[in-house]
Formats: C-alpha cells, sequence, structure tokens
C-alpha cells in the first residue's frame, strides 16, 4: 500500500505577493506554504493541524489547484496535477472533491439542496433527469438527511445540516480524494460529532481518502491515520497518530500537545503544560533560520540562523528540527 | 441564535390544518409586512396604466388648445370644473392629459435611461472585476472620474451641447450613469467570486462561464434591481430639471419638465400649472424610492424570512 | 500617512487631467464649436471667421495642448458675452454660491445628524419614523419645485422672506433650506444607519460593562465612529450641492455661479460654461481630496497604518 | 463558604419578528465565593444571555427579562440586578463585576487608546485622577503581561495580536478589584497555544485577587482543568450541576453523557466513534413544557414527554434534571 500513494506532495510552495508602495509597485512576498511535502495513501486520512496563519488552509487549497503553487509538485495517482492543461485537470476534479469550513458561507444560497448537491455531476455532464434525481436522493439518505427537503433552500437548514449537503455534494461524483477544510470547527459540539462519524462511516464504506485540515487536535487525532503539524507555513512534525502524541519529537508539537485540554479532571491537575511565550510571527516577516526559534524553549544558536530540514528521525516519523526528541525542561 | 432551522419542533407546527380565515390572516400579515413594497408597485402600477392608457383615460389630447377654456383651477376651486378635473394651463390646454401623456416621457427616459446605464454598466463593471489587472485599472478609471463630478452640472452642460431630443436625453442619462451600475456590479462580482460556494464550485470542476452564469448572475440580480429602481427615480428628477431650464425633449413635448419650466411664469397667478406636475413628480419618485427600499430589504434570501 | 495622502494627492491629480480632457472634448463632442456657440443665422463666413479667432481650425491635440497650457497659468478663456476672461467673471460669483452651500450644508448637519442620532438610538420611536419620513420625502421631492413652492406661500403669500434675490441677510434662508433638503434626508439614513451599527457593536457592549454613564459611552465611544464613517459623506455632499445650485440659484435668482451657468446656456456662451463647469469640478476634487485627508486625520487605523 | 450571587427563576425572551424567542426559562443557581463556576452548553442554550440578562447588557426592545431575581452580595449589601435602576447597576459594572468577551477583535473600540480605555474605567469607579490613573493602567498591564506596557499604554487595538488584545480586556475586567469576573468564551477566538496562555493568566489572578468568576463555555475539555464547579445548559435550562471531579466522572443527564462522549480525547489510544447525539436542538420560539431534551434522548419514555423535570439532588452539590436518571437513582 505504501509503495504507489495517492496523492504525493513535493516541496510545494505557496507565496503570495501583496503590492505596496506608492503605486504598487513594490510587493511584499508572503510564504504562506513554503515547501511542504507529504503523501497520502488510498483510503486513508492524513491530518494538518495547526494554529491560524500557519498555512494549513493555503496547503489545502494549493493541493487542489484552486491556487497556482508558487513551485513544488503534486502527483495525483502518478500524474503530476501542477503542470497538466486545464481541460484534464477539470476531468481529475471528479476524483478530488473538497469541503469547506463555513456551511453558512459555502452554499449558493439562490441554489436547491438538489442543484447544490447535483452540480458536480452536472459540470461533468454525469447524469440527468431522473437518474439524476435518483443520485441525489440517495445521497441525500447516504449523508442523513431527508430526501424530501431536496428542494429547500440552505437557509433553511441548520448548521450540521448544511455540512452534511456539503459533504454529499462532494461525494457526489464519487472521488478518491476529499480534502476537508475545517469541517467542523464552525459547529457545535454534539454537531462535530455527527459529522465526524458520518465521515469516518463513509470512508469505510467508499473507500475515500481525507486531507483532514483543523486547528483542533483531538478531532484530528480521533479521525486521522498519519499526522502533520503545521508552523508558519512548514511541516514541522508527521507521524503515525498514536506516535505524535505519546512521542513528540518537535519542541512545537510537545507544547502543542501539552496545551490541549483533556476532559478529566484528574487529568488535568497532574498535567504538565508547556506554555509558549509570545505568538507565531507574521509569514510576511517570518524569523531567519528555524522559524520556531523566537518561542522554541530549547533554541540554540544554530537555530538562529540554519534552517532545519525535515527528516525521517524514526521510522515513519519525520521532524524538521535541530535538537529533534530533547525533551523540555519544566518551565 | 434564533436560527430556524428544520428541526423537529418546528415540523409540528406545520401540521396545523389551515382554514381559509387563516390564510386570510396570514395574506394580511405577509401584505403588512411587505407594506412598502406593496405602496410603492401600486404607485408605480397606477403611474404605468396613466401613461400606457392615456387616451382611454382622458379625452383630451395634451396639444388641444382651447382659449376658451383656458386658465382653469383644479374642479375643487371654486372656479374649476369636472370636465377639466386638474384645470387648465394658460393655452387651454388640460392638465391631466398633459400629466397622463407627460408620464410616457418621464417613464420612458427614466425606464430606457436606466436600462441603458444597467447594460454599459454591468458589462464594464464585469468586465473589469473578472479580466482584472490593467483592464480593471482602464475601465474604472473613467467611472471612478465620472462618479467625483458634480452631476447635474455635467448632464446640463452635455445636454446644451448636444441639443434637446427625446433619444439625447435617454442616451445621456444612459451613459452618464452607467458609472454607478459599473462600480456596484464590480463590488458585488469581486464580493461573489471571493465567495465559499464559487470556490466549491470551482473544486467541483467549474469553468469560468459556469460560475458566471450559475453563481455570480443570479447573485447580483438583486442589487442590481434595487439600484435600477432608485435610478428610475432619480432619472425622473434629472428630466425635471433639464425640462425646468428647456434643455430636456423639444418644449412641444409635454413632458413634466416642460411643463414646470411653462407654469412657473405663471406661479403667482395659476399656481397649479406649477403645483399639479410637481406632485406627479413626487408621486412617482415616492412609489420608485419605496419599491427600492422594499427591493433592497428582499433582494437577499438569507434575510428573507420563510412565510411560516 | 504619509504615503496614503501622496497616494490620495496623486489620484486627485489624475482625476483633475480626466476632468480638463472631458470639458474639453465635450464642447468638441459635435464636431463643430463654431456652430454650436454661433446663432443659427450666422452666414458661412462667419462661421469661418469665428473658427479662425477661436482657434478651431487647428488639429484637435494642438488646440488642446494650447488650452491645458493656459489653463495652468489661470486662463480659461474669453466669456463671448462678456468679452473679457471667464475665470473672473467666475470668480466673482463664487462667494454668493459657497456662501448657500455653506448656509445649506449647515442646515442639514444641524438638523439631519441630530435626528439621525436620536432616530438611530430610539430606533422605531417617534422621532425615527418622522426623521425616516423627512428622508424619503427628500430623496422623493424634486427641490427646484419646492422653491418654487416655498416662494409662493413664505414669499409670495407670506411675506416673510425676500422673493428672490441675495440683498438681504434672511434672502439665503430659503434657497439653503431648498438646497439641504436632499442632503439632509441622506445624511439622516446615514446617520441612523451607522448610530445604528456602531450602537450594536461589541465594543459598545464593553463600554456598558465597563460601568461608564449613558451619555459618556455615547460621546466618547459610539459619536466618533459613527463621524469617522460621516466625514467622507459630507465632502461628497457638499460637492454635490455646489453643482446642484444650478436650479435653485436660477429660481431664487441668487447672484451665484449656478444663476451665471443658467444665463450663460441662455447665451449659448460656452467657454464661459465649460469654465464653471471645470472650475466647479476642480473645487469639487480640492474638496473631496481635503475629506480623505481629514478621515486620515481622525481614524487612528489609516493615521499609524502603512 | 457563603454565595455571592444566587439567581433564581430567571425568564427572558426575545420579542423578534419571527416571533417569542424563549432564550432562557426559569434558570437557578448560586455562584459561592471564590469559585470558579463554568456555564457549559452548545449555541442557542442560553448560557451568555441569562449572564448577560443578569447584567443588563442585552438590547431591550427585543430583550426582556421577564422575571426572576439576581441577589448579588454587593460592597453595600445585598441587591436585586433584574430590580436594579442604571446608575446603581452601573456602578456595580465593571466596578465590582467584571467582564471578558469572546472576541478580543472587536471588543475593544478601535479608534481609543488601550490605555484610556482601561484608564476610562479606573476613573469612573475609582474617582481618581487621570494621572493616578494612567500609572494604575500601567502597572495593570504589566500584571496581565504585556511588555513594554508604559510604551503600549498608547497603542490602539489594531497594533495588537490577538492575545494580546484579549489581556487588554481581563485588565479591563480586574481593574477596579472586582468581587465576580464574567468571561463569555474568552478563547474561543484564539488558538491553543495562546488560549493555554490566557487560562494560565485566569488561574494566576484568581490566586493573586480572589475573585469569584463565572467562565461561559462550549468546550467541557477546557473546564475540566479550570472550574469547581459545572453547570450543563441545554434549551435555556439548566440539565445538570455538579462538582467538576462529579460531573466528569459521574455525570447523570443523558445530555452530558452525551457530550462528554462526543468529545475525543487525546489520551485515549482507543479508536471507537464518538457518541453522537441525534438530532438538533428545539425550535426556542415554542414554549416547551416537556423535557426540552426528549427529542433526541435515547431514553425518553412517557413521563419525559408530558411534564418538566425540575434539577432534583442526587449527591452531593449534584444536581440533575431528568427522569430518568431519578429512576435510575433509585
Amino acid at each position: 500500500m505504501r509503495a504507489q500513494p495517492l496523492l504525493r506532495v513535493n516541496d510545494l510552495k505557496k507565496h503570495f505577493y501583496i503590492p505596496t508602495g506608492l503605486f504598487g509597485q513594490e510587493t511584499i512576498e508572503v510564504k504562506a506554504v513554503d515547501g511542504v511535502s507529504f503523501d497520502l495513501n488510498a483510503g486513508e486520512t492524513l491530518g494538518l493541524v495547526g494554529e491560524s496563519g500557519c498555512g494549513k488552509s493555503t496547503t489545502g487549497r494549493t493541493v487542489l489547484k484552486l491556487y497556482r503553487p508558487t513551485s513544488g509538485n503534486v502527483f495525483f495517482d502518478e500524474k503530476d496535477i501542477t503542470s497538466i492543461p486545464g481541460e484534464e485537470l477539470n476531468k481529475l476534479r471528479t476524483r478530488i472533491q473538497m469541503v469547506f469550513q463555513d456551511p453558512y458561507a459555502s452554499l449558493n444560497p439562490r441554489h436547491t439542496v438538489k442543484t447544490i448537491v447535483s452540480e458536480p455531476l452536472v459540470i461533468h455532464g454525469l447524469m440527468k433527469g431522473a437518474e439524476l434525481d435518483e443520485r441525489v436522493k440517495e445521497l441525500m439518505e447516504l449523508v442523513g438527511l431527508n430526501p424530501s427537503y431536496m428542494k429547500r433552500f440552505p437557509h433553511e437548514f441548520s448548521g450540521g445540516q448544511r455540512q452534511r449537503i456539503m459533504i454529499a455534494r462532494a461525494l457526489s461524483v464519487n472521488p478518491d480524494f476529499v480534502v476537508c477544510d475545517e469541517p467542523i470547527s464552525a459547529l457545535d459540539v454534539s454537531i462535530q460529532a455527527q459529522v465526524v462519524n458520518l465521515l469516518q462511516n463513509l470512508q469505510e464504506r467508499l473507500g475515500v481518502a481525507y486531507l483532514f485540515i483543523a486547528h483542533d487536535l483531538s478531532m484530528v487525532k480521533h479521525i486521522s491515520h498519519r499526522i502533520a503539524v503545521m508552523y508558519l507555513g512548514k511541516i514541522v512534525e508527521l507521524a503515525g497518530r498514536h506516535e505524535i502524541f505519546d512521542n513528540p519529537l518537535h519542541p512545537y508539537t510537545q507544547s502543542l500537545t501539552s496545551a490541549v485540554p483533556i476532559p478529566s479532571p484528574k487529568m488535568e491537575r497532574k498535567r504538565q503544560r508547556i506554555i509558549l511565550k509570545g505568538e507565531p510571527p507574521s509569514p510576511a516577516n517570518p524569523p531567519k533560520g528555524c522559524v520556531f526559534h523566537p518561542r522554541c524553549p530549547i533554541a540554540r544558536d544554530i537555530c538562529k540562523t540554519e534552517v532545519p530540514q525535515i527528516a525521517e528521525v524514526q521510522p515513519g516519523h519525520f521532524a524538521a528540527c535541530h535538537f529533534a526528541g530533547t525533551p523540555i525542561q519544566d518551565t | 441564535m434564533a436560527n430556524k432551522s428544520i428541526s423537529h419542533g418546528a415540523d409540528s407546527r406545520l401540521e396545523i390544518e389551515s382554514t381559509f380565515k387563516d390564510r386570510l390572516s396570514y395574506l394580511g400579515r405577509l401584505l403588512w409586512r411587505d407594506r412598502t413594497g406593496v405602496v410603492g408597485i401600486l404607485i408605480f402600477t397606477t403611474v404605468v396604466i396613466a401613461a400606457v392608457f392615456a387616451e382611454f383615460l382622458t379625452p383630451y389630447k395634451p396639444l388641444d388648445q382651447d382659449l376658451y377654456a383656458s386658465k382653469m383651477p383644479p374642479m375643487w376651486e371654486e372656479e374649476g370644473s369636472p370636465e377639466h378635473p386638474l384645470g387648465t394651463d394658460n393655452l387651454g390646454r388640460d392638465m391631466m392629459a398633459r400629466i397622463f401623456y407627460g408620464a410616457r416621457v418621464s417613464l420612458g427616459v427614466s425606464f430606457f435611461g436606466a436600462i441603458i446605464a444597467a447594460i454599459l454598466g454591468v458589462v464594464l463593471g464585469a468586465v473589469a472585476a473578472y479580466v482584472g489587472g490593467r483592464w480593471d485599472e482602464i475601465i474604472m478609471a473613467p467611472v471612478n472620474l465620472v462618479l467625483s463630478l458634480p452631476y447635474l452640472l455635467f448632464v446640463v452642460f452635455i445636454a446644451s451641447v448636444l441639443g434637446s431630443s427625446l433619444l439625447n436625453v435617454i442616451l445621456i442619462f444612459g451613459v452618464t450613469n452607467s458609472p454607478i451600475f459599473a462600480r456596484v456590479t464590480r463590488g458585488e462580482v469581486l464580493k461573489i467570486r471571493e465567495s465559499a460556494y464559487v470556490e466549491s464550485a470551482i473544486s467541483a470542476g467549474a469553468r469560468w462561464w459556469r460560475v458566471l452564469l450559475f453563481h455570480v448572475m443570479p447573485n447580483l440580480v438583486g442589487p442590481l434591481v434595487t439600484l435600477i429602481s432608485f435610478q428610475i427615480s432619480a432619472m425622473i428628477f434629472y428630466e425635471a430639471g433639464l425640462g425646468f431650464i428647456g434643455l430636456s425633449v423639444p418644449p412641444t413635448v409635454p413632458s413634466w419638465g416642460n411643463m414646470l419650466s411653462e407654469g412657473r411664469r405663471y406661479i403667482s397667478s395659476y399656481p397649479w400649472l406649477t403645483t399639479m406636475p410637481g406632485l406627479a413628480i413626487m408621486y412617482t419618485s415616492l412609489g420608485m424610492n419605496l419599491l427600492g427600499d422594499w427591493l433592497r430589504d428582499v433582494s437577499d434570501p438569507r434575510t428573507r424570512r420563510s412565510g411560516r | 500617512m504619509l504615503k496614503y495622502s501622496f497616494r490620495k494627492v496623486g489620484q486627485s491629480l489624475l482625476l483633475a487631467m480626466g476632468v480638463l480632457i472631458l470639458a474639453f472634448a465635450m464642447v468638441r463632442m459635435t464636431g463643430d464649436p463654431a456652430s454650436l456657440m454661433m446663432s443659427r443665422n450666422a452666414s458661412a463666413e462667419e462661421r469661418e471667421a469665428f473658427r479662425e479667432v477661436m482657434g478651431f481650425n487647428r488639429p484637435v491635440l494642438v488646440q488642446f495642448g494650447d488650452w491645458i497650457t493656459h489653463v495652468f497659468m489661470g486662463d480659461f478663456g474669453d466669456s463671448l458675452h462678456f468679452r473679457e476672461p471667464a475665470l473672473p467673471l467666475v470668480l466673482q460669483r463664487l462667494p454668493a454660491t459657497i456662501r448657500l452651500a455653506a448656509t445649506g450644508l449647515a442646515f442639514a448637519i444641524l438638523i439631519g445628524i441630530p435626528l439621525g442620532l436620536i432616530a438611530g438610538f430610539r430606533a422605531n420611536s417617534l422621532v425615527d419614523f418622522f426623521g425616516r419620513l423627512i428622508a424619503l420625502l427628500g430623496q422623493s421631492i424634486p427641490n427646484f419645485w419646492l422653491g418654487l413652492i416655498l416662494i409662493l406661500i413664505f414669499a409670495q403669500r407670506l411675506g416673510w422672506f425676500p422673493v428672490f434675490g441675495a440683498d438681504k441677510p434672511e434672502s439665503v434662508v430659503l434657497p439653503a433650506f431648498v438646497l439641504s433638503l436632499p442632503v439632509m434626508g441622506e445624511l439622516l439614513r446615514l446617520t441612523r444607519s451607522a448610530a445604528l451599527e456602531v450602537r450594536n457593536e461589541d465594543f459598545v457592549r464593553t463600554a456598558f460593562s465597563k460601568g461608564l454613564h449613558r451619555y459618556a459611552i455615547y460621546i466618547q465611544h459610539v459619536l466618533p465612529n459613527v463621524a469617522i464613517s460621516l466625514v467622507s459623506v459630507i465632502g461628497v455632499e457638499f460637492g454635490y450641492m455646489l453643482g446642484g445650485s444650478i436650479y435653485i440659484e436660477t429660481v431664487f435668482a441668487w447672484p451665484g455661479m449656478g444663476q451665471l451657468v443658467g444665463q450663460a446656456l441662455g447665451w449659448r456662451d460656452f467657454p464661459l460654461v465649460q469654465t464653471i463647469v471645470v472650475f466647479t469640478s476642480l473645487v469639487v476634487l480640492g474638496l473631496n481630496l481635503l475629506t480623505d485627508l481629514i478621515y486620515a486625520l481622525i481614524d487612528p487605523r489609516i493615521r499609524h497604518g502603512k | 463558604m457563603a454565595s455571592i450571587l444566587k439567581v433564581k427563576n430567571l425568564v427572558t425572551k426575545f420579542h423578534t419578528v419571527d416571533g417569542v424567542v424563549n432564550a432562557v426559562n426559569d434558570v437557578s443557581f448560586l455562584l459561592e465565593d471564590g469559585e470558579t463556576l463554568a456555564i457549559v452548553g452548545e449555541s442557542g442554550s442560553g448560557k451568555s444571555v441569562s449572564m448577560m440578562s443578569i447584567m443588563g447588557l442585552l438590547p431591550m426592545p427585543p430583550a426582556k427579562v421577564e422575571g426572576g431575581q439576581a441577589l448579588f452580595n454587593s460592597k453595600d449589601g445585598p441587591v436585586d440586578l433584574i430590580q436594579l435602576p442604571y446608575e446603581a447597576m452601573s456602578d456595580i459594572r465593571g466596578g465590582q463585576i467584571g467582564f471578558v468577551f469572546q472576541d478580543p477583535g472587536t471588543s475593544l473600540n478601535p479608534i481609543l487608546t488601550i490605555g484610556k480605555q482601561i484608564s476610562e474605567t479606573l476613573i469612573r469607579h475609582l474617582g481618581i485622577s487621570g494621572r493616578e490613573a494612567k500609572d494604575k493602567t500601567v502597572s495593570l498591564l504589566a500584571e496581565v503581561g504585556i511588555p513594554d506596557p508604559t510604551l503600549r499604554f498608547d497603542a490602539f487595538p489594531f497594533q495588537l495580536s490577538g492575545g494580546m488584545r484579549q489581556r487588554v480586556m481581563i485588565a479591563i475586567a480586574v481593574a477596579c478589584a472586582p468581587r465576580i469576573v464574567i468571561a463569555d468564551e474568552p478563547t474561543t477566538a484564539l488558538d491553543v497555544t495562546i488560549q493555554a496562555q490566557i487560562v494560565n493568566l485566569f488561574k494566576e489572578l484568581r490566586v493573586k485577587m480572589g475573585v469569584s468568576t463565572i467562565w461561559i463555555t462550549h468546550d467541557l475539555g477546557l473546564v475540566a482543568g479550570l472550574a469547581d464547579r459545572v453547570l450543563v445548559m441545554y434549551a435555556g435550562q439548566i440539565l445538570e450541576s455538579a462538582q467538576v471531579d462529579e460531573l466528569y466522572e459521574n455525570p447523570k443527564h443523558p445530555y452530558t453523557i452525551g457530550l462528554l462522549g462526543a468529545l475525543p480525547r487525546l489520551d485515549t489510544q482507543e479508536s471507537k466513534r464518538l457518541v453522537s447525539i441525534d438530532g438538533t436542538p428545539p425550535d426556542s420560539t415554542i414554549l416547551i413544557h416537556h423535557c426540552p431534551f426528549a427529542w433526541r434522548c435515547a431514553h425518553a419514555f412517557e413521563r419525559c414527554w408530558n411534564e418538566k423535570p425540575a434539577l432534583t439532588t442526587v449527591g452531593e452539590k449534584h444536581t440533575v434534571a431528568c427522569f430518568y436518571a431519578m429512576e435510575e437513582g433509585r
């Protein structure tokens, strides 16, 4: 299974250029995604976590080519989708889909549920008429919505129901791969569980692979097989989901995992927290050397000058740190 | 917080059988909720009827002079007569006929002017937003220029250069008002294009024309119809203003502006020559403004509450 | 702040250039400016001679270059009617127009903004209802017509104000009020919605949660934020009034630039009309620039921004 | 311990065009001196509205407090906050009860300096001069962990990061040494590492100032390490209330059990499915005369559809409003 990954992302970069100066002649370069590599197997979920502004959403969009990558490659099924022509890419879009964060903004308010769910099928001319109707009904049942609601408009549904509509739409073309960009962060706790369970059930039944982007570590850990942690445009650590929590090698991952609350007062009292100082710097003006060094509790001189490369520190466990695995003294 | 969603609680209320009385009171509630729109549409409809059916609504022609019956006040004044309900002017022309026929000019000029402005402006704005870059700047520079000028002065200037004719007035209004449509369209298109549902359509494989046709256009209709409504009201004003200083349609055409311009000379002795066309303008403009206010509120389906 | 100001000044200069091009092109829109400016029964020789004098037979670009150079030196050409330079004629009329527009603006601000604030703070109250009515009527009544009606009632029937002219101090009241009505309505509407919006902002709730007095909250937290959104509008509206005074000045025989436009049109004195249009436009652009700069001064987000 | 705030039978409604929204339906609870009380619930559960209506911070209309009492042990003796006139209420707000709101990006006035926004509270309640207020503000800024406080005094909110702004909000809340701080989702808009900083700051201040805290949140995970006692709200009512250890180890109400099961945990190796609660909360425009959770409850039986369960004591300081839990308890 590992020999032929479904998706292979190689040194992907996405830099934005913001015009500035008197007449927009100068630009500020924002390195939103700065050299990200990972691969994803069929039927697998890779979690992508990080704080706001770390570039996780941009990564998802660039992988889908909603943004044109600045450099690097994305191989989908051994095809380099960064260089194929638009027509061929559009055909591939039947196999790659996306679920968006805000279920209130991502559904066209003027379209009925049926139009929304069937749009990918219609775009690719896969079905029409009664067959399309049947398919929409089937999809709505699949995601747990009453098919009789298909003539209704999005504003008549709650957030969780809207996210189900979004999922039905993404699954309409039987994709192999779905990018889920913070699909649950706008939802209430009890509804989050509904959507996450739905995503997991669908993966089991349909064998779809997810790139699951979120800031909620516990949820990412729950749904993912492997997890990549991002900080300021770079992946700082990537490993299996238990490995990354039981044995975090990067100091950022260590502090992140220690900061996530555990719903158990007894555990909470026993825990040692590593509380980072300061806040993430702006990607428009990243620090020299290791981007994490200004907040890092174990940084030394080398970290200020040399960028650590991501390396396989242990089998299947990657980290980008000069001192990967060094325990952090209680602060 | 009060999210009206299809939840268990809401369904139970749907099952209540509705009687005729319920439906009537429901209709009443709808009309009351949309009262500005109802009044606006009523006013607009009456003006359209007056303009279209002028021949049938009054026995007089707007240019028929009857010097024996000249300078008659409206019927509710002592010397008035029901034969000329709104009185006659200094040449004995029936005021009501002139106002009804005048509605044709005012509505025609403002309606076609607004349509031309909308078509021109939407194309310019959409191209600016869609193509972007240099083209955006090339299109928006003159648009912003026109929008930052003293508008009335420029329109007067152009009208005086081009000379008065119905077609000229329509074209002037159409062209000089297109920038506002361009700016609104550009803004809306940019907003819609950034929206998550367009991103979602693109990620599903939609080409640009599909996005334009199925996502951008339908969401543009609301703001544009609203703007057209306000613009019609504004253009009725502009026409009246131009007519007032003798720069609108030729003086023989019975337009409200021309009537004001003529009536002004007799304002102290025969005030109805001035008040009547002015009231007609005010009535129509009020209707279009009410309609516009209402359209602005309802054109967004998210603020539109479901009928329950 | 400096960068912002430079950009705004640059934009204004570009717009000013645009105004000059537009005004120049408009006189030549029909192809033959000579027949535009002369009476219909002028002979062919007379026309030819006129073209020679005005330089209309030279290439268009040369004419434009010539005109622009003169404009930069303050020479907008000669009035055909008065046979003297047009700009001094316009400048002579400027104070009257400014007096009218400024009085009108004062009316609009003094009535529109307080009413708008009350309407915003007490939505759906009686004041709100009347405020919205005023705004709706301001939008729906053609103001030159209202001018005529007010002359009829207050000047002729009641004799409270002079019928026309600018001889007495109270002469300004009627025309300024009429001129201000649409602006008053617009300001009222905008103030109301700005007040409603700001009142519902989280930071106003924070101010209440700090236990500040109600009026301290309105004056220190709500008003400045409302004011910021109104500054740019007031500049634009003042420009509108300068340009829109043409009808009002005609109705009230107010000896300002607007009346001069009306008269110049009657004389087919296009150089004079052109001068007034260009001059007013430049004043309006200047006002807009001024507002943008004031805006930057009072909004810390721009003052301390990039 | 003595109680500092006692809320009884609070009812708050919103009169909207869509109908009457029953936001808070008969809520009663106590806040004890020095305690940290967490009010947990999902959006629309009334957790925030209940506190805001006690403090008179809701827009009225459409909101209306239609009944209930909120007895506050103020410096000048007990008062009923609901009955208090505006002037007396504003003496308490910011002076004896401080607030921290959810979104530090919008909760500070964008065009006033943070120094001004903190010192105006001091001047209002402590009656000190501008100069004294400035000195005190600078020391407050230092206390909440803002570097270069003297410099930052003149900073505008947009010049600070989200975490820094929330520290400013906290400085405003504790400026006048209040008896209670009400924190409404104060870390929801912040990133995990910043959330940890803010939670830590709260804990420090609590030790230092001994202030009672009401922490309104949707995050049961966060509450575990923070609160002494927890109230679980749903559809405008309190369904369960217990000491924090008891609630997490021995939850009684099916909703609480469901919520805890819906949370993924970092500390387990198992990968079983999350417990999900089917359905959505009821439409708040209908007045419910039975258990509001009955629609979504797996254990609902006839009685649950016929009457409304009242909060009943099932253990030490542990009350629950559920017929099923009560029967089981017997």
